[in-house]
């Protein structure tokens, strides 16, 4: 247990595990919903802050991007949406939960912390194991290798759960989205210059993914994020619903199958990569699991907004197609 | 008290806060963030594990966390859209059996 | 011969069958069919006559039948199987003519019966004597209750109580036997002696065979079921049923084996003692000739128990007692008949009166014992076989002595029969002269098959000589007591002063037929309603106790409460929370000891 | 095609066949779907040949080792289960082809796919955090397939996905201890190296309370009668039979490997077991008072569970463990195929019938009576009475009672069979005609053939099966669980 | 199974199982208006099955006997054997369930829903066969269950209130003795193994209760409690008359053949061929059962004599009755066992009749009262005599076949040095008497105008023509179980009648 500096514990980690404590406990004892929801958004940002000094860049990323942007855009709009009338809280009623739920949740956590008190300091000898078989994995990068190579059953089934989640939202939404039609002059400059700016740093994190913290779900995040605004700016073909869009979400999943089944062709087990072709099998399929995961959450978040798009858009024209789609 | 504890216990205490926050909310977009911070929570318990010695970190704990946020995405993602439809339908909250 | 049984067997069988057939359906054909038939149903008792009489003894048996079946004609059963051919026959002939309706239902019950009396006689196993017994115990309940009037119902009904009783008695007293490991009816007596539950099965035997012989307590259903059945069958029924009930008696009670029966033997001739009495007193008052002929019966088979009890109480003189009940139950049956036929005859026939008169009182003198009759001879040889046999109780009176008292009672009896008969009035409507003229011959020539059976018994038995002087002096004072008191009640009735004494002119309302019947029905009829009321009341508390049971605290109304509670999300989220925590805490507490 | 290779068809044919039949017409969705769960049953049959031969089949994904890789086994208990999950699937998507009320949207057919590759996925993982995933994608096909059943199925299916995801979050939790504890996330290698009682207590504990909360076990199981019901008949026979399955084999295989190593597990199984008589009990009544024929099955599956559970115990008191495993196995088995018959059963006479209200449903004997049938068949075989697959089932699980000596588990699973044919036998009676109308004349809307034909061959499956265990019980005995992959 | 018979393994037992099973599939297939296809295959079943039986009975009574055996789980089969006490069992349902058939389809003319009912009669005689040719104490449970299963719908057929209530009850009942039955079995096979049976007892058996005798009386007093309640021993009798509710032809097989007869062959298949007599003695469990056995005796009789109602003064005879088996399996004499399994062929003739013609005189005339039959021989003079000789048969009068069993028992009784079972036979002799008499009193008796019936004392008219008084369908069963009553009485000594063959199984039973 190695010391560091001038007391056992960086300061700095001190303070962003005290703001993250901070955020959170705002985040689920504000009462409104909107104070929850900015309280949840900062809590993400200092999140990812966080990943980032436990040395896990890859995952700070995804947090910014998943966690902050797509979770945080998904609870905005739905705030944005409606708010229901709070039904009477009687006082006392809420008192005694909130009382209910500090004791058992003191209780749990004091018997949680002596569990992971006893765990031990040292690390796992998992990690150098999985580090020394990096170079046999086809990249370079031990997260992408993890997650494309040693694991990548793993990664095929979260693909498959972001996938049926994009089905299931849409099946349940499928007849209300409505396209965007008169964005207005803001929008169309943001759709100029945003857009491309967004699918340019998601293509660069798809390709650095192989060699520095990167890769598919970041890139898709992004890809989402950057579907969504054009979506929202009038940008009609980035309209991420019906048959279309849902064939580029599957496409990702069916070709991972693929993958496994051209692994159990070549070498005799599922999804194994030969060496030889690994690195260009694992840059083909990010690629496509960025598209499938883009849509996906453009999908989601167009589901989850579906309604009330339709009135916003009750103005008559339709605004010329911008920009290709990516 | 070593950083490895700090966050430990950091993700003990935000994991059980949103457990019971989650379980104890009628509020459908505050049981949805409850659920999202205590998600936090377990993941920065599995970071601070990964990240145990002075060397590199153990990658495997960090592709899991990495798929565990994907999860947790695709659920909010479809629970708003439920959430969405209970409320346009200004459904009974209390869901009980018919 | 045994193919000759078989047909005497069957044959009745065969005929009441086809009675039974050629009645179901409607139609000319099968109506003048079925007359016939019962015109000569009689026929179908020939048979057994002829076989009755030809039979060497010899032991016949059908294996496949009920637990194998055995008939063996010993000298015991031959005169009563030939005396029920001459009474069946008789009253199968008499049936077609007599005022009954359904004639071929009695004729069809009276074949059934013949058939289950011959067995009676012959069985020579437990299991075919039951079997017979208690066919013509159930057979006789269809004839007494022939007649379907509302007396004739009451009479069945008591009578199948008393045979439902005697049944069991009987059956329970076998069942005894053959626990012994005996089958065959000869080596009864020995094994009843022998076996340790003999006083059980004597007393069950008493009461079973009791009922059918009308021994006192057990007499009451006699005095119903005649009047009520049709004449032809109260004959039947007098003369050769009663005797089954005598021949049980005989054949299974252990008579001379061994020890003496002190305590049954004097039981039994007391009782018998007390019946003759009974049927005297109650007999004469009454006025319906069949209840008078009842109560004789009563009284006569009280003699042939006495006679049984003799041979309990003294060894040494059964085989005499045995062949003396015989001889006796041979003519009291061939008398009681013709007198009961007498009735149909005075009622219906066209012959002239005299000629129905001299055959009555002929066979009226037999029943009183009077010189010359089929009575003396019976009389005398039951008194000489009796020799000094006493009462335990009293030593001084030799029980020979009594029994002449018994012929005072029945000749008392037979004068208010007499009396009875002359009020009735005759109807002259049918009658063929062949059932009269056989009805004749039996009456007058009673005597002599008496006395041919006496002389076949002759070792044990002494067979008086027709005009010995001691006898007939013996025999003839209680016949002339009995004259003398008859006449003098007559002349005390036809003073004036006691013209409407009921005593004098007795209407049988003093004491009701069955006399101690009314009781017995009462109380049987009270225990009877008392088992229903109990058992009805077993059910009403059972069904309370489980309706109870049933309405008792269900905890399904607070469940579904508890889980309308139970299912908000608030309260079952904080269940899950808490689950959490108290799991945990269990394992930091319970692992940090260790 | 090696054995090994073998393991993965179950998961990844239904998952590429949902991903298809996403975006294909619902005609050739269906069958798809359709040929799919053919190949599933299939497959499991050829597994089932190769356990018998050679013991567990071992398969590690993408050639990986275990701690570095993911390793997969299909041992007795995932051959079984693979096998319902096949038959329920074939039946389910029957009935939906036939009839597309009983789908409840186009969206059937990929959430099926994806539900059926989850669970046969969770059947044969060895890997605790593949586990999790897997439950995640169960959760998410789940919950969109009970959002499929109409108006009022949202809340249902939102209250649904909140107790699910939490009750995964407890397992991640888990999984997080045992990587902190003994590095790594093999499930096998785990239990080798795990040695603290504490922490292996922990992690038993919240995974019982997370598969708790997820398969509805007593004091966690409100939401299961409000989702279930909501639900299209289908899907709701597919979550009874099938989803709550995964959850429960789960904690079989934490109590399979981390069992042995702590003794706080003793405690902590009988307190599973108390639950489980608790939850028979309180199932059974409430099936009693309830008056919804889906809401009567739903609370029957609130009891079975219990039943599911009662192993849990008894793996640890009786002394030859194998004949409670084996015998919760076959329940579960038996339990699975009855519900989906009794559920779409239950489907088709409350379409035909206009209402699923028990008062409703007079004279439907005599119109559908292979309907009826099946459901009381499924109910017979609910309650474990011969000669169905239930009874052989509870024989066992008796047997193993007595030899631990347990009275009261004894009395449950006799006490809970009465109870079962009690509520089994007052849905039969409230279908027999009215006195007096014999001919059960009310116009029924009648339900197309294979409505009638498939729950009644699923119940007609449960007696077959039923009188012929044995082949089952040898594929158990061969890889038996306990044993380690 | 003594030692001396040989043991043939055979398809037989599986064939005489599938005669009733396979017709009763195909007749739940059958549409309701193919009742001339759905009364031929009812009948072939039935025929088909009588041969089968005739053609076994020589040759199991010569010592061979045919098994048929499959794995159920490993260590523990379903096996099925002819042995002479299960053949004779089969012989009874058989011939019975081929007269109930015919009264059935003359019965249920008309009436709706018939496929369903001739569906589960054919598996009821299924279960029953299969408890027959149980060869162990699985199978035996198994079939046991089965048969509760498969007369539910049929107490419950006619859909009215009562019938569904009486058939709530019955389930009640019968399902909480399945369930003792199960622990008791369970519990015998954990302890000793599978259970096959054995005359004379099994050997295992006797050494596991020489080892525990506490628990072998435990599991001995369960069996006997799962048994008993379809034996209708007396505290557990309450379902019987409450299923009088169901329709004539099912009361008939209920109480006659099926149910009722399961539950005894089931106390003597317990009794004699797992425990053997002399250890069940040695536990004291023989006295209670015969202590039982009397009170219900007893009871049954006295709660008969309230009942107006015909058929439930026929069920609470029943439940007596069959006491007189239990008795006799529970006195140690080898009569009394003959005594005990001929009562069962006896019984079930006479109570088959009885409610025969009860189902006669309630389809034809409507009378379901005992008040209401007065003079009801002249109008259906057949049906009465056949009532009559059944009345008789069960008071036990000699002709007639109930006198052989009560002659056995009360033998066996005495043999058994218990003098009091003469007692217990003789009381009931008389309460039956009581009960039974009456009946036929007013039937032949007592006036038409008497009875409080509507019209003035005429009945009315035969419905048909050809001068029958009933439908042949339903005269002639009724007839044919009263002659066979008279037959097995009088022909007793015959070598195949049931008296012969009881007396060779019970031999069995004393090895």
């Amino acid at each position: 247990m190695t010391v560091i500096a001038f007391s056992d514990v960086d300061v700095l980690d001190m303070l962003v595990v005290a703001a993250v404590a901070v955020t959170a406990i705002l985040a689920i004892a504000i009462p409104r919903r909107v104070g929850a929801t900015i309280a949840f958004l900062v809590f993400g940002l200092l999140l990812a802050l966080l990943w980032a000094r436990v040395a896990a860049p890859d995952v700070a990323i995804a947090e910014a991007a998943l966690g902050g942007g797509v979770a945080g855009a998904l609870l905005v709009d739905a705030l944005h949406r409606r708010q229901p009338a709070q039904p009477n809280r009687d006082r006392r009623r809420a008192v005694a939960i909130t009382a209910v739920g500090a004791a058992l949740g003191a209780v749990t956590f004091a018997a949680l912390a002596t569990v992971l008190s006893r765990l031990t300091a040292e690390p796992a000898d998992l990690g150098p194991l999985a580090l020394e078989a990096v170079e046999r994995s086809g990249v370079s990068h031990p997260i992408t290798a993890v997650l494309l190579n040693f694991r990548n059953l793993d990664t095929l089934l979260e693909i498959a759960v972001v996938v049926f989640a994009a089905v299931g939202a849409a099946a349940l939404s499928r007849d209300r989205i409505r396209t965007v039609t008169d964005p207005g002059p803001v929008r169309r400059v943001i759709a100029v210059i945003i857009v491309p700016a967004l699918v340019l740093l998601a293509a660069w994190l798809l390709v650095a993914g192989t060699s520095e913290p990167g890769g598919a779900f970041q890139a898709g995040a992004v890809l989402g994020a950057a579907l969504i605004i054009a979506h929202l700016c009038g940008v009609r073909p980035a309209r991420a619903a019906g048959g279309r869009a849902l064939v580029l979400v599957v496409a990702g999943l069916l070709a991972f199958i693929l993958l496994g089944g051209i692994g159990l062709a070549a070498t005799g087990t599922w999804l194994a990569l030969d060496l030889s072709w690994a690195f260009a099998a694992i840059l083909a399929i990010e690629t496509l699991l960025t598209v499938s995961i883009g849509v996906a959450l453009a999908m989601l978040f167009l589901a989850a907004g579906s309604r009330d798009d339709a009135a916003a858009a009750d103005r008559a024209a339709d605004a010329p197609a911008l920009g290709g789609a990516p | 008290m070593t950083t490895l504890q700090l966050f430990m216990y950091a993700g003990a205490f935000i994991l059980v806060l949103g457990v019971a926050a989650t379980l104890l909310v009628r509020d459908l977009i505050r049981r949805l963030i409850a659920l999202n911070v205590a998600s936090g929570g377990v993941m920065l318990l599995l970071l601070a594990l990964a990240d145990r010695g002075d060397g590199e970190p153990d990658p495997v704990p960090q592709a899991l966390v990495l798929t565990g946020i994907v999860v947790m995405a695709a659920v909010t993602g479809i629970a708003i859209v439920l959430a969405r439809r209970v409320e346009q339908l200004d459904d009974d909250l209390e869901e009980v059996e018919q | 011969m045994a193919v000759m049984w078989a047909l005497s067997f069957v044959v009745p069988l065969l005929v009441a069958a086809t009675i039974a057939a050629l009645s179901l359906g409607a139609g000319e054909a099968r109506t003048r069919a079925r007359e016939l038939v019962v015109q000569y149903a009689w026929l179908a008792v020939v048979p057994t006559g002829i076989v009755a009489s030809l039979d060497d003894g010899a032991l016949k048996t059908v294996d496949w039948m009920l637990f194998g079946t055995a008939i063996r004609l010993d000298e015991v059963g031959r005169p009563l199987v030939l005396l029920a051919v001459i009474l069946y026959g008789i009253a199968l002939a008499f049936v077609p003519r007599s005022i009954s309706e359904r004639p071929a239902g009695l004729n069809g019950f009276l074949l059934l019966c013949f058939t289950a009396n011959v067995g009676v006689f012959v069985a020579a196993n437990l299991v075919t004597f039951y079997l017979v017994f208690a066919a013509m115990s159930f057979l006789g309940y269809a004839i007494v209750v022939h007649d379907r009037t509302t007396s004739a119902r009451r009479a069945g009904a008591v009578y199948l109580v008393m045979t439902v009783f005697g049944e069991s008695a009987v059956l329970g007293a076998f069942l005894l036997i053959a626990s012994e490991g005996v089958t065959d009816v000869l080596d009864v007596p020995a094994a009843v002696a022998a076996s340790d539950a003999r006083d059980v099965i004597v007393a069950l035997l008493i009461i079973g065979f009791g009922v059918k012989a009308g021994t006192i307590p057990l007499h009451v259903w006699l005095p119903l079921a005649h009047p009520a059945a049709p004449s032809p069958a109260s004959a039947v029924l007098s003369g050769v049923m009663l005797k089954a009930g005598i021949i049980g008696l005989l054949r299974f009670l252990p008579l001379g084996e061994g020890a003496a029966e002190p305590l049954w033997g004097g039981l039994l001739v007391t009782l018998a003692l007390v019946g003759g009495l009974l049927a005297a007193v109650v007999g004469v008052l009454h006025d319906n000739p069949k209840v008078i002929l009842a109560y004789s019966s009563i009284g006569q088979m009280g003699f042939i128990t006495a006679l049984i009890g003799a041979a309990l109480l003294e060894p040494a003189i059964a085989p005499a007692a045995i062949a003396a009940a015989v001889v006796y139950s041979v003519a009291h049956g061939l008398i009681k008949g013709a007198l009961f036929f007498s009735i149909q005859v005075w009622d219906l026939s066209r012959a002239p009166t005299w000629a129905v008169v001299v055959p009555q009182t002929v066979a009226a003198l037999g029943l009183a014992g009077a010189p010359l009759t089929a009575g003396f001879i019976a009389k005398y040889v039951s008194k000489e076989s009796l020799g000094d046999v006493a009462l335990p109780g009293l030593p001084v009176v030799a029980l020979a002595d009594l029994l002449p008292w018994f012929a005072v009672g029945s000749t008392v009896l037979l004068a208010r029969f007499a009396i009875a008969m002359s009020r009735r009035s005759r109807r002259r409507t049918a009658g063929k002269p062949i059932s009269t003229t056989a009805w004749a011959v039996l009456a007058l020539a009673a005597a002599a098959p008496v006395w041919w059976l006496a002389t076949g018994f002759a070792p044990p038995l002494t067979v008086p000589g027709w005009f010995s002087p001691g006898p007939v002096v013996d025999q003839s004072w209680p016949f002339l007591l009995g004259i003398a008191l008859a006449l003098a009640a007559a002349a005390l009735a036809r003073r004036p002063r006691f013209r409407d004494a009921r005593l004098l002119h007795p209407r049988g309302d003093i004491v009701p037929e069955g006399d101690v019947v009314v009781l017995l029905e009462r109380a049987t009829g009270g225990t009877m309603r008392g088992v229903i009321r109990a058992s009805g009341v077993l059910g009403a508390t059972r069904d309370a106790l489980v309706e109870r049971v049933r309405r008792g605290p269900s905890p399904m109304p607070t469940v579904s409460g508890v889980q309308a509670r139970l299912g908000t999300w608030v309260v079952s989220g904080a269940l899950a929370v808490a689950a959490l925590a108290g799991a945990l805490l269990f394992v930091v507490l319970a692992g940090g000891g260790g | 095609m090696s054995a090994a290779a073998l393991v993965l068809v179950p998961v990844f044919l239904p998952l590429a066949v949902g991903a298809l039949s996403a975006v294909l017409p619902r005609r050739a969705a269906a069958t798809l779907t359709v040929i799919a769960a053919v190949a599933t049953l299939m497959v499991a049959v050829l597994l089932g040949i190769a356990v018998l031969d050679a013991g567990p089949v071992r398969l590690e994904v993408a050639g990986w080792a275990p701690p570095v890789g993911i390793l997969l086994a299909a041992d007795g208990l995932s051959v079984v289960m693979i096998g319902l999950s096949a038959i329920a699937v074939l039946a389910a998507t029957l009935v939906a082809a036939a009839d597309d009320h009983f789908a409840g949207g186009h969206a059937f057919w990929p959430l099926v796919g994806a539900a059926a590759a989850a669970v046969n996925g969770v059947f044969v993982a060895r890997d605790v955090f593949t586990a999790f995933v897997l439950l995640e994608l169960l959760t998410i096909a789940s919950v969109a397939l009970v959002a499929l059943g109409g108006t009022r199925s949202a809340a249902a299916a939102l209250r649904y996905l909140f107790v699910a995801v939490t009750g995964s979050l407890f397992f991640l939790l888990a999984v997080a201890l045992t990587y902190g504890h003994t590095g790594t996330v093999d499930l096998a290698r785990a239990a080798e190296r795990a040695d603290d009682t504490v922490i292996v207590g922990a992690i038993i504990a919240l995974t019982v309370v997370g598969m708790a909360a997820k398969t509805a076990l007593f004091p966690l199981h409100s939401w299961l009668p409000v989702a279930h019901p909501a639900a299209p008949a289908a899907v709701s026979a597919l979550l009874s039979a099938l989803v709550i399955k995964a959850s429960i084999v789960i904690l079989w295989r934490i109590v399979e490997y981390f069992g042995p190593l702590t003794d706080l597990a003793a405690p902590l199984a009988t307190a599973v077991g108390v639950a489980g008589a608790a939850a028979v009990l309180w199932g059974g009544v409430l099936a009693l008072r309830r008056d919804r024929l889906k809401s009567i099955i739903a609370y029957s599956t609130v009891a079975q569970v219990g039943y599911m559970v009662l192993l849990v115990p008894l793996v640890f008191t009786a002394s030859d463990p194998q004949v409670a495993w084996i015998g919760g196995i076959l329940i579960t088995l038996a339990h699975g195929v009855a519900k989906v018959a009794m559920f779409l059963a239950a489907g088709a006479l409350a379409t035909a019938a206009g209402t699923s209200r028990l008062d409703g449903l007079e004279g439907t004997i005599s119109r559908m009576p292979w309907t009826v049938a099946a459901i009381g068949l499924a109910g017979v075989s609910l309650a474990g009475l011969p000669p169905t697959l239930g009874f052989v089932g509870k024989w066992m699980l008796v047997q193993a009672s007595l030899d631990a000596g347990a009275w009261w588990w004894l009395a449950l699973l006799l006490g809970g069979g009465l109870l079962t044919f009690a509520y089994t036998a007052r849905m039969l009676r409230a279908t027999f005609n009215p006195p007096g109308d014999f001919s059960g004349a009310r116009e029924l809307t009648r339900p197309a053939r294979t409505v009638a034909i498939v729950p009644l061959a699923l119940a007609a499956l449960s007696v077959v099966l039923g009188l012929i265990p044995w082949l089952l019980i040898e594929v158990l005995s061969a890889a038996p669980m306990g044993g380690g992959a | 199974m003594n030692d001396d018979t040989v043991t043939v393994m055979s398809a037989l037992p599986v064939v005489l199982l599938l005669t009733s099973l396979v017709p009763a599939l195909l007749i739940f297939a059958l549409r309701e208006k193919q009742t001339v296809l759905r009364t031929t295959l009812n009948l072939a079943g039935a025929i088909a099955k009588v041969v089968l039986v005739i053609v076994l009975i020589p040759r199991v009574v010569a010592g061979e006997e045919l098994r048929a055996e499959f794995t159920w789980i490993p260590g523990l089969d379903i096996v099925f054997v002819t042995d002479t006490f299960s053949l004779f069992f089969v012989a009874l349902s058989a011939g019975l369930w081929l007269a109930t058939t015919i009264y059935a389809v003359g019965y249920l003319e008309g009436s709706p829903n018939r496929s369903r009912f001739f569906g589960f009669f054919s598996l009821c005689v299924t279960a029953t066969v299969g408890i027959a040719l149980a060869g162990n104490l699985l199978t035996f449970l198994i079939f046991f269950e089965l048969l509760t299963l498969v007369t539910y719908p049929l107490v419950a057929h006619r859909g009215t209130r009562a019938a569904l209530r009486g058939a709530r009850i019955y389930l009640a009942y019968t399902l909480g003795g399945g369930v003792a039955l199960l622990l008791g079995v369970a519990w015998l096979t954990l302890e000793v193994g599978p259970v096959e049976f054995r005359a004379g007892g099994i050997p295992e058996v006797a050494e596991f209760a020489a080892r525990d005798p506490l628990t072998a009386t435990v599991i001995g007093a369960v069996l006997l409690l799962g048994v008993g309640v379809k034996a209708a021993l007396f505290p557990l009798h309450g379902w019987l008359p409450i299923a009088m509710v169901a329709p004539a032809p099912v009361s008939a097989l209920l109480h006659a053949v099926a149910v009722v007869k399961a539950g005894a062959f089931g106390i003597i298949r317990i009794v004699e061929d797992v425990f053997g007599l002399a250890l069940f003695a040695e536990l004291g469990m023989l006295q209670a059962l015969a202590v039982v056995a009397s009170v219900t005796i007893v009871y049954g009789s006295v709660r008969a004599l309230a009942q107006d109602d015909l058929k439930k003064r026929l069920a609470y005879s029943t439940v007596s009755q069959v006491s007189y088996i239990a008795l006799g399996a529970a006195l140690l004499s080898p009569i009394a066992t003959a005594g005990a399994i001929v009562h069962m062929v006896n019984q079930g003739f006479m109570k088959i009749t009885l409610f025969f013609c009860a189902g006669l005189f309630a389809e034809e005339l409507k009378l379901s009262k005992v008040s209401q039959l007065a003079g009801v021989g002249r109008r259906m003079p057949v049906t009465s005599a056949a009532f009559t000789i059944a009345a008789l048969g069960m008071i036990g009068l000699p002709p007639f076949a109930g006198f052989i069993s009560k002659w056995a028992l009360g033998l066996g009784g005495l043999d058994a040095g218990q003098p009091w079972v003469i007692a217990v036979l003789l009381t009931s002799t008389v309460l039956n008497a009581a009960y039974f008499l009456p009946i036929i009193a007013t039937i032949w008796t007592s006036p038409r105008s008497e009875s409080e019936g509507s019209d003035e004392g005429t009945f009315p008219a035969p419905a048909r023509r050809s001068g029958w008084e009933a439908p042949a369908s339903l005269l002639l069963p009724a007839v044919a179980t009263a002659l066979f009553v008279i037959l097995f009485g009088v022909a007793a000594g015959w070598d195949y009648s049931p008296w012969v063959l009881a007396q060779i199984v019970g031999e069995g039973a004393w090895p």
